[in-house]
């Protein structure tokens, strides 16, 4: 069973405090919702997670093992995936072997024709079986941010992070990222997601957490937080009590 | 007929051609009236040794987006390390007391020579040894061609996952200029330790096969031919494999985002390191070939001139694929040798000499700037993706029926070429 | 003033972040834009000011269309723009940075040295530290320093970016209050992009809001009086 | 000693070797008479890093010997082709460059040359394909001491030319009563300045004369440091090995530093004989001792009085370079040759050569020590084989700025004396 | 080198606790959860500082590693280093002749004042265009060759500034069009990867100058004559001790002397600084230029044209080069190669002084100056020590990228 848990993250860029004491825990497949304005540290998180930052002080344990140590490549071999707030497609590669790198830097000894059918499952899924062979700098904002999620599929963690999977997407492939979380969900793995997009989040999440510059303000039930007056501060500008 | 096929075709036919040049040399008396000199012949060497230099540095830059200046200077490492192991080391059945000797097994002994001394009488201790106290009927071998090569090999590799250890951290415009300043220490120091390694002067190497081979005598251009032949296609043969498998799949990736792929599980330590290691093995192994070849191998190999000629051979070629940077480099080899004249337009005497450099410094700029890809790549590049198009569109329409509306496809047609989405900010 | 209508705009070529997004400003108004994170609301006001290429419809000033007017002619035409990143040249004074922003009338001297008056005028805090350098200012003062510059050109039509992220609540009020006083006695017209909802209506004349890309509601400040149903569940 | 044959060397093969790839120019000459031309190959440095001022120096002279040679109805009636190529100084172009003069323009032998390194390696080329060379700027000792066959030599030797330099700033002290315990020798660290300096510095060591030698990489334009170490060591005399622009660049730097010519005794580079380009880059050279190869102008032969006044007439120069005129020699000893024997086989114009009795610019050419004169025979050093025995070397001294090569103080030996020589710098 | 093992343990013990401390300096603060950023760098010259006795106490305290600190240690490495070198090493010119110590470091800093304002002109284009341009060293070269042809060939007896003059139009009008032809595409994203691109044909136009340069003008090499030479002064007139002025050279206290191409080089460095500095920081062009290299989309808010800005930077860029080339052609022979090594010096100062920073690019020119210097003056084998001249500057490119590649400066313009 999967068990995450941030420690009192601190991240200074320079003199700027980004992230203050952050700590939280994520216990079994979870669905959780990240928000917070601009600028409150949500990406600089997903990082330190990722091991792509180092926390400035703090630590991160996954299943028991420390990872905020280990290089980004050990933390995703750990079982955490992310996705990118702005997409990062292999992008003169085709849509296979971005799907397939994932799947082969997690078994040493695989060979490419092993992944080929799963991949192309991944894409039928995914609705995008008919680009395989495309480059995927030929793909649109929205189906480059579909690949991502289909890499992370490959990669099979347990956990997955999403930075802002609906920004810039099409009415049409939203629905298709929505059931890609409920249904990869439903198989047992935690997701944290990132949003600007309030609907989305709070039809989805079942936990809500709230950023707000380096301060995690709120911790908990979707519709509890939405009542917390420090969010509703946040979000809504000056509230007259 | 499928991409991959013709692509087997084409290269066996390659092949076949290749390895039946000899038999159209002088050496053997040509083929009708088809007889191939033996400075033919010897273009042809060098061309395939610019043609390993080049594709395994498209591996490096254009797989793998390190552009390192730095590839002659193992190619010189190669060569001068096979060179100084022919200099330095003698294996003798008897010690020789005045040098450095090292016991092996049996009665054999590894002699190392000492190094010489400017500006005195240049003895070598060996010699001394030999009138001195070397007893009668004392073999004295030379170290095989083959194992200072591949010691030439070995070093090479060292230096490789030297160099790309230190440079992991180092993006683009550094690491250029790092592996230019590597290369200018190598370049320095080379010429200033004159007594190791013979500076200015050139250091000399033993011919590649001493005793000649199957009847070939010594200097005859057959042997270094199929050597030089078979280390290209050899290296390309790796090469394929390679960026065939999951090391060529990841080296792409880091070339494209490294943080992404170090997100997506793949060791990008692991694989910088690699490629270095593995590009700086082959250019070492060119440049001992080649040196032994020549028969002399000078600093100046690692001018900057010889390095913008690789480069400029692997661009024009097409950077991102090792055939297409190999088959520019043979190109250019002997476009540039046939370019030695000098030609009159009307009273204007030109000596193409020159100016065949500066022509040649404008195709690289213009190849860059109008033909990203090189003038080569695109061809193959047709060839081995003129399907996808179509193939893409055909299973978009079988897949219409689940999609009533038009979802964000319309790019398809798109040629692969086009970028001009990148951010307009 | 400003007519904008069924714009498609977007980053990529076949990615539009604005799809079919039809606005008007009248003069001497405030038009507010309000919505959530990623809307396009940037996006909208970067177009009108000439960084993005529409891909389709129409920009209108003063019934001229102004889409292949390239952005440094925009800004004779009486448009600024204060974008939502803050933007000072940090290694440059604060009287540089104002400077810099007479670049369209560089040579007229007399009426840079007026401007710069008018500006210290209405930011007394800016004069002392004229020679300081505007990276070593506070956040709120960097703001005040970028509008500053932006009214060295005598705009009639200024596009603001949520002028207030990241200020505290005493100056985030002093901005507002400064975005009134420009509509009262300059009369220029202003388009405010803002996520601080409550402020941003109490000065604003009329309220579009968008939702991914498309228009939503438009009306009326007076008519956004019951917030939560205006954008939480919507 | 019965030692095992050691694998490195080739010997046994070679000389099969150099038998099999001649025929095809031979087969050449027998089938078409008439009005084949008769290739003759000429070496030279046109681009960089070679020394490109010397080798289009070497190119003019070379294609007035092919003019000349065509001019008085070619070779045994058949015209003559001159093939020049560029070496650009680096050994391995050498090779490749000779080695397309033999197998694909099929020339009968070569001439010119200019950097040691090149002729080091070109020499094998030659001798595998048993053409001949004749090299004539390439000092090196070495190639000729190997006692090829097919190599010949009409440049000096770099050992007797130090001895030259030594003698010169022997006499200086002893006939001059100039101070001279202390010598600074600024060399290049190339093939040609290394064994120089240390030929140089073992002789003046047994005259009793100290050296330091200070070694720079070609290419170097900042002498500011050596040049204050140079003067740290107060020398009494200054002998510049380094050549072209490093030899300039030096120069100059030293007089701006105040050890210039005009301070301090100063052996320039034989580069400074081009005075043109001397006077250019080294405006305070004046007092400059120079070694000058071959004799100096008021005592030309016929030969050399026409070469110049031909080469005069295309390059616009007052004088012709020593290596130009000796480049010049090289082809027409080949041409001579060829006449002599009255064949274009290769083995007929070494045979040819090694009898030759050649008037030439340089003054009457022979090669005494050879195959039916070893060295062993003659009791001489090796380096002597197909050495042509007398190049005149003088040392002459710019004594005005800005004088013409042409003009130059013969001052030493003293048998060409025209001047004494200027001693700056004595208390 | 009469000691030279005291040497030899002195720089293995510096690299011994460098390397060590450069390691498991950073493991140690990250253990502890502290600021890691400086940890290897201050870390690594802290280790070779003292070895041991720095490195226990860090560790065990683990301070915040500041400036201050790594200053101090770096102050203390170059001691030990002198001072084992003066050891070792007693009757070594460098350490026993005052007067050479001194005329020394006025060589490397008159020289390093000149390699400045070349590297100003590569930095220049760095903080505008982001790229670093390779055929900085070809407009160097033409720069100087312009000027000998002016004033020796074309009109000979010119003024020396006309001639100047005409090499900066000259360098700068390839600049402007090689960065509207090939450069300008980037910005506009019809170009891929650009900062590769920009290496690559930047590299081209290297090779394309240099060679249509030799192609032009043969390899004879030329120089310029004294631009101005000195008048003769004797000061005070009997002794000469004060000041002696001969055309060619100028003696201070009878222990400095500067040749005189050498100091008007450097005085025309120095002015060209202030021209600089003053367009700069006093026209509305300059103040421009440094908008755009400070916040590009602020300067294009203000009504700037940022492409044009990048036009402007390269085609000045190339000037400077030009000018230092201009300013150097009656110091040193002029060839089509002698740009080589000045671009290598020149890209080893603004990595020195940190890509992009003016004040780093000239207290990077002085250092190199000062290095170079250094090593042809000390290092005790004579004929090493000058035939290592290219390499020094290399070391210190080597040294500066593996330990702290942001080098000296922040970018700061
Ligand atoms: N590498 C960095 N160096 C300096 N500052 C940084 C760096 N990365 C992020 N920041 C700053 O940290 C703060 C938080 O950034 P972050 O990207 O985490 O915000 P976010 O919550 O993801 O915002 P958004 O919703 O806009 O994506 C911002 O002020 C940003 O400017
Ligand atoms: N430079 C860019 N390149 C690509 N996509 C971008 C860029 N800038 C913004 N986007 C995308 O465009 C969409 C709209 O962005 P925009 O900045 O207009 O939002 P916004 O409404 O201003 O939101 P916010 O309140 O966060 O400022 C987002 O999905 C964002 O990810
Ligand atoms: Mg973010
Ligand atoms: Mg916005």
């Amino acid at each position: 069973m999967l068990r995450l848990t941030s420690n009192n993250i601190c991240k200074n860029f320079g003199g700027l405090e980004v992230l203050k004491d952050v700590s939280f825990t994520v216990e079994g497949p979870e669905l959780i919702g990240l928000i917070g304005p601009n600028g409150a540290g949500k990406t600089t998180l997903t990082n330190i997670l990722d091991g792509a930052l180092k926390p400035s002080s703090g630590t991160v344990y996954m299943n028991g093992e420390r990872i905020d140590t280990r290089p980004p490549y050990g933390v995703a071999r750990a079982g955490l995936g992310r996705t990118f707030q702005v997409t990062r497609a292999f992008r003169r590669m085709t849509v296979l072997e971005n799907l397939l790198i994932p799947a082969m830097a997690m078994r040493a000894t695989a060979r490419q024709r092993d992944f080929e059918e799963k991949a192309q499952e991944v894409l039928e899924f995914l609705t995008i079986s008919h680009l395989r062979n495309e480059y995927a700098r030929a793909l649109s904002g929205g189906q480059q941010k579909l690949l991502e999620l289909g890499r992370l599929l490959m990669l099979d963690p347990q956990m997955i992070i999403l930075d802002e999977p609906f920004a810039g997407v099409h009415p049409r492939l939203m629905d298709v990222i929505y059931r890609y979380i409920t249904e990869i969900n439903a198989q047992g793995k935690a997701f944290i997601i990132i949003s600007h997009d309030m609907d989305t989040i709070f039809t989805l999440s079942r936990r809500l957490l709230v950023l707000n510059y380096g301060d995690l303000i709120a911790d908990g039930d979707p519709e509890v937080v939405r009542e917390d007056p420090v969010v509703k501060a946040a979000y809504l500008g000056e509230d007259e009590e | 007929m499928n991409p991959t096929a013709i692509y087997r075709v084409a290269g066996s036919i390659a092949i076949v051609l290749l390895l039946a040049i000899p038999f159209a040399s002088s050496e053997l008396g040509g083929v009708g009236p088809l007889v191939l000199s033996s400075y033919f012949m010897h273009l042809a060497i060098t061309a395939f040794f610019y043609a390993i230099l080049a594709s395994s540095w498209s591996l490096l830059a254009g797989y793998a987006g390190q552009f390192s200046f730095g590839h002659m200077a193992f190619m010189a490492i190669g060569g001068y390390t096979s060179g100084l192991i022919g200099k330095f080391f003698r294996f003798t059945t008897a010690p020789s007391e005045l040098c450095t000797d090292i016991p092996l097994l049996g009665n054999w002994w590894l002699v190392i020579l000492n190094i010489r001394r400017v500006g005195t009488i240049d003895e070598s201790c060996l010699d001394m040894a030999r009138a001195e106290t070397l007893p009668a009927g004392t073999l004295i071998v030379f170290p095989p061609v083959w194992a200072s090569i591949a010691m030439g090999l070995v070093m090479g590799a060292t230096f490789g996952l030297l160099v790309g250890w230190l440079v992991l951290r180092l993006r683009s415009t550094y690491l250029a200029l790092f592996t230019i300043g590597f290369s200018e220490i190598l370049r320095a120091s080379i010429s200033a330790e004159i007594p190791i390694t013979e500076g200015q002067s050139g250091l000399e190497l033993v011919p590649l096969f001493p005793g000649g081979l199957l009847g070939f005598t010594s200097t005859s251009k057959i042997p270094p031919y199929y050597a030089m032949l078979l280390l290209f296609l050899l290296a390309m043969a790796l090469m394929t494999w390679l960026a065939g498998s999951r090391f060529g799949l990841f080296i792409r990736a880091i070339r494209e985002d490294e943080e992404a792929a170090a997100a997506l599980g793949v060791n990008i330590v692991r694989y910088k390191v690699l490629v270095f290691v593995i590009t700086s093995t082959l250019a070492a192994a060119a440049g001992a070939l080649q040196g032994h070849y020549i028969g002399i191998i000078t600093p100046n190999t690692l001018i900057i001139l010889q390095m913008s000629l690789v480069i400029a051979m692997a661009v024009i070629g097409g950077l991102e694929n090792i055939y297409a940077a190999s088959v520019g480099a043979i190109v250019i080899t002997f476009a540039l040798e046939l370019l030695r004249t000098s030609i009159n337009i009307g009273p204007l005497h030109v000596d193409m000499t020159l100016w065949r450099l500066v022509f040649f410094g404008l195709l690289l700029m213009l190849t860059l700037r109008f033909q990203r890809n090189g003038l080569l790549f695109p061809i193959l590049e047709r060839i081995s993706r003129g399907g996808v198009a179509e193939e893409t569109v055909s299973i978009r329409e079988e897949s219409e029926e689940d999609w009533e509306e038009e979802v964000e496809v319309d790019q398809l047609e798109d040629s692969p070429s086009d970028s001009g989405e990148e951010s307009a900010g | 003033m400003l007519a904008i209508t069924d714009l498609y705009v977007g980053y990529y070529r076949d990615l539009n972040i604005l799809q079919g997004v039809s606005l008007q400003a009248e003069g001497g108004k405030i038009t507010t834009i309000l919505g959530a994170n990623g809307v396009g609301k940037s996006t909208m006001l970067k177009a009108i000011y000439g960084f993005l290429r529409p891909n389709q419809g129409q920009i209108r000033l003063n019934e001229q269309d102004i889409i292949d007017v390239p952005t440094h002619e925009r800004i004779n035409m009486g448009i600024s723009y204060i974008p939502q990143q803050p933007g000072v040249f940090r290694f440059m004074s604060v009287e540089e940075n104002l400077e810099l922003g007479a670049w369209t009338f560089k040579n007229d001297k007399n009426r840079i040295k007026r401007k710069l008056a008018e500006n210290y005028e209405r930011f007394p805090d800016l004069k002392p530290r004229r020679k300081s350098n505007a990276g070593e200012l506070s956040g709120g003062m960097q703001r005040m320093v970028e509008i500053g510059r932006t009214l060295m050109t005598d705009p009639k039509l200024i596009l603001v970016d949520e002028p207030t992220a990241g200020l505290a609540k005493l100056l985030s009020e002093e901005v507002y209050q400064m975005l009134v006083d420009l509509r009262d006695r300059d009369g220029l017209t202003i388009l405010l992009v803002d996520q601080e909802i409550r402020s941003a209506l109490k000065i604003a004349d009329y309220v579009y809001v968008l939702e991914l890309g498309r228009n939503k509601f438009n009306g009326p400040a007076e008519d956004f009086t019951d917030l939560e149903k205006a954008f939480w569940v919507g | 000693a019965p030692q095992a044959e050691t694998v490195g060397e080739a010997e046994p093969a070679a000389e099969e070797a150099a038998a099999a790839p001649t025929e095809a120019p031979a087969e050449e000459s027998s089938d078409d008479m008439s009005m084949e031309p008769i290739k003759i190959g000429a070496l030279a440095p046109l681009s960089a890093p070679g020394a490109v001022v010397g080798g289009e120096a070497m190119r003019d002279a070379m294609l007035i010997a092919a003019d000349v040679l065509n001019a008085r109805g070619g070779i045994m009636g058949r015209p003559v082709e001159v093939i020049i190529v560029d070496t650009e100084g680096l050994p391995e172009r050498g090779t490749a460059v000779v080695e397309r003069l033999i197998n694909q323009d099929g020339v009968v032998g070569i001439g010119g040359g200019y950097h040691s390194s090149v002729g080091v390696a070109a020499k094998e080329v030659a001798r595998d394909n048993g053409i001949p060379i004749v090299f004539a700027e390439t000092w090196n000792d070495t190639i000729t001491s190997v006692q090829y066959d097919e190599i010949f030599r009409i440049a000096p030797l770099s050992s007797e030319v130090s001895a030259v330099d030594v003698n010169f700033i022997q006499w200086l002290r002893d006939e001059n009563g100039m101070k001279l315990d202390k010598v600074v020798i600024l060399t290049e660290n190339t093939d040609y300045g290394i064994p120089a300096a240390e030929n140089t510095t073992a002789l003046l060591d047994g005259a009793g004369i100290a050296a330091v030698t200070f070694s720079v990489d070609i290419g170097t334009q900042d002498f500011a440091g050596i040049v204050e170490r140079v003067k740290a060591e107060s020398p009494d005399m200054i002998v510049i090995l380094a050549t072209g622009e490093a030899s300039y660049n030096f120069t100059q730097q030293a007089a701006d530093a105040g050890i210039g010519p005009q301070d301090v005794p100063t052996m320039c580079n034989q580069v400074s004989l081009v005075s043109d380009a001397f006077w250019v880059n080294v405006p305070d050279g004046n007092n400059c001792f120079v070694r000058r190869i071959g004799l100096p102008q008021k005592l030309y032969n016929d030969v050399a009085q026409e070469l110049v006044a031909e080469y005069s007439d295309r390059t616009g120069k007052d004088d012709i370079e020593s290596y130009a005129m000796a480049s010049y020699d090289s082809i027409m000893l080949i041409a001579q040759a060829i006449e002599d024997s009255g064949s274009t086989d290769p083995g007929d114009i070494i045979d040819a050569l090694e009898n030759i009795n050649h008037m030439g610019a340089l003054g009457p050419i022979t090669f005494p020590i050879n195959r039916s004169n070893t060295p062993e025979q003659a009791g001489v050093d090796p380096k002597w084989w197909h050495q042509f025995p007398d190049p005149a070397i003088t040392i002459v001294q710019y004594q005005e700025a800005g004088q013409d090569a042409v003009d130059t103080a013969v001052v030493y030996p003293d048998v060409y004396q025209t001047d004494p020589p200027v001693i700056v710098g004595q208390e | 080198m009469e000691n030279a093992a005291i040497f030899g343990w002195a720089l293995l013990w510096i690299l011994f606790w460098g390397a060590l401390g450069g390691v498991v300096t950073p493991r140690i603060y990250a253990r502890k959860d502290l600021e890691i950023s400086q940890a290897s760098f201050g870390g690594a010259v802290i280790g070779a500082a003292l070895g041991p006795f720095s490195l226990v106490p860090l560790w065990i305290a683990s301070p915040k590693i500041t400036g201050r600190l790594i200053g101090i240690a770096i102050a203390i490495v170059i001691g030990i280093f002198v001072a084992s070198f003066a050891l070792a090493d007693p009757d070594n010119l460098c350490v026993a002749n005052g007067g050479f110590v001194i005329s020394q470091l006025t060589n490397g800093i008159v020289i390093g004042i000149i390699y400045g304002l070349m590297a100003l002109g590569l930095t220049l284009i760095f903080s505008i265009l982001g790229v670093v341009s390779f055929a900085h060293g070809e407009f160097y070269m033409i720069g100087g060759m312009v000027t000998y042809f002016m004033s020796a060939v074309w009109l000979p007896g010119v003024s020396p500034l006309v001639a100047i003059l005409a090499s900066c139009i000259v360098t700068f009008v390839i600049g402007y069009i090689f960065e509207r032809i090939f450069l300008r595409p980037m910005g506009s994203g019809e170009i891929e990867r650009p900062t590769e691109y920009a290496i690559l044909v930047t590299f081209g136009l290297a090779f394309f100058l240099q060679y249509f340069t030799q192609a032009l003008t043969s390899a004879v090499p030329v120089k310029a004559q004294r631009f101005f030479p000195f008048p003769r002064v004797e000061l005070p007139a009997e002794s000469g001790t004060l000041l002696k002025m001969t055309p060619g050279n100028v003696t201070i206290f009878d222990a400095i002397s500067v040749p005189n191409p050498r100091f008007t080089a450097a005085v025309l460095a120095l002015i060209m600084l202030a021209a600089l500095l003053w367009f700069l920081y006093r026209t509305w062009v300059g103040k421009a230029l440094r908008a755009v290299s400070q916040d590009r989309q602020a300067a294009a808010v203000t009504g700037i044209n940022p492409n044009s800005m990048n036009t402007l930077a390269f085609s000045m860029g190339a000037m400077l080069a030009g000018l230092s080339g201009a300013s150097l052609v009656q110091v040193f022979s002029w060839l089509p190669q002698v740009g080589i090594p000045a671009a290598a010096r020149s890209f080893v100062i603004i990595v020195l002084g940190g890509m992009g920073s003016l004040p780093g690019a000239f207290l990077g020119g002085l250092i190199v100056g000062l290095v170079e210097a250094a090593g042809t003056g000390c290092i005790p084998d004579a004929t090493r020590a000058a035939a290592y001249i290219p390499a020094y500057s290399m070391v210190i490119l080597t040294l500066v990228l593996l330990l702290k590649p942001t080098g000296l400066f922040g970018r700061e313009l």
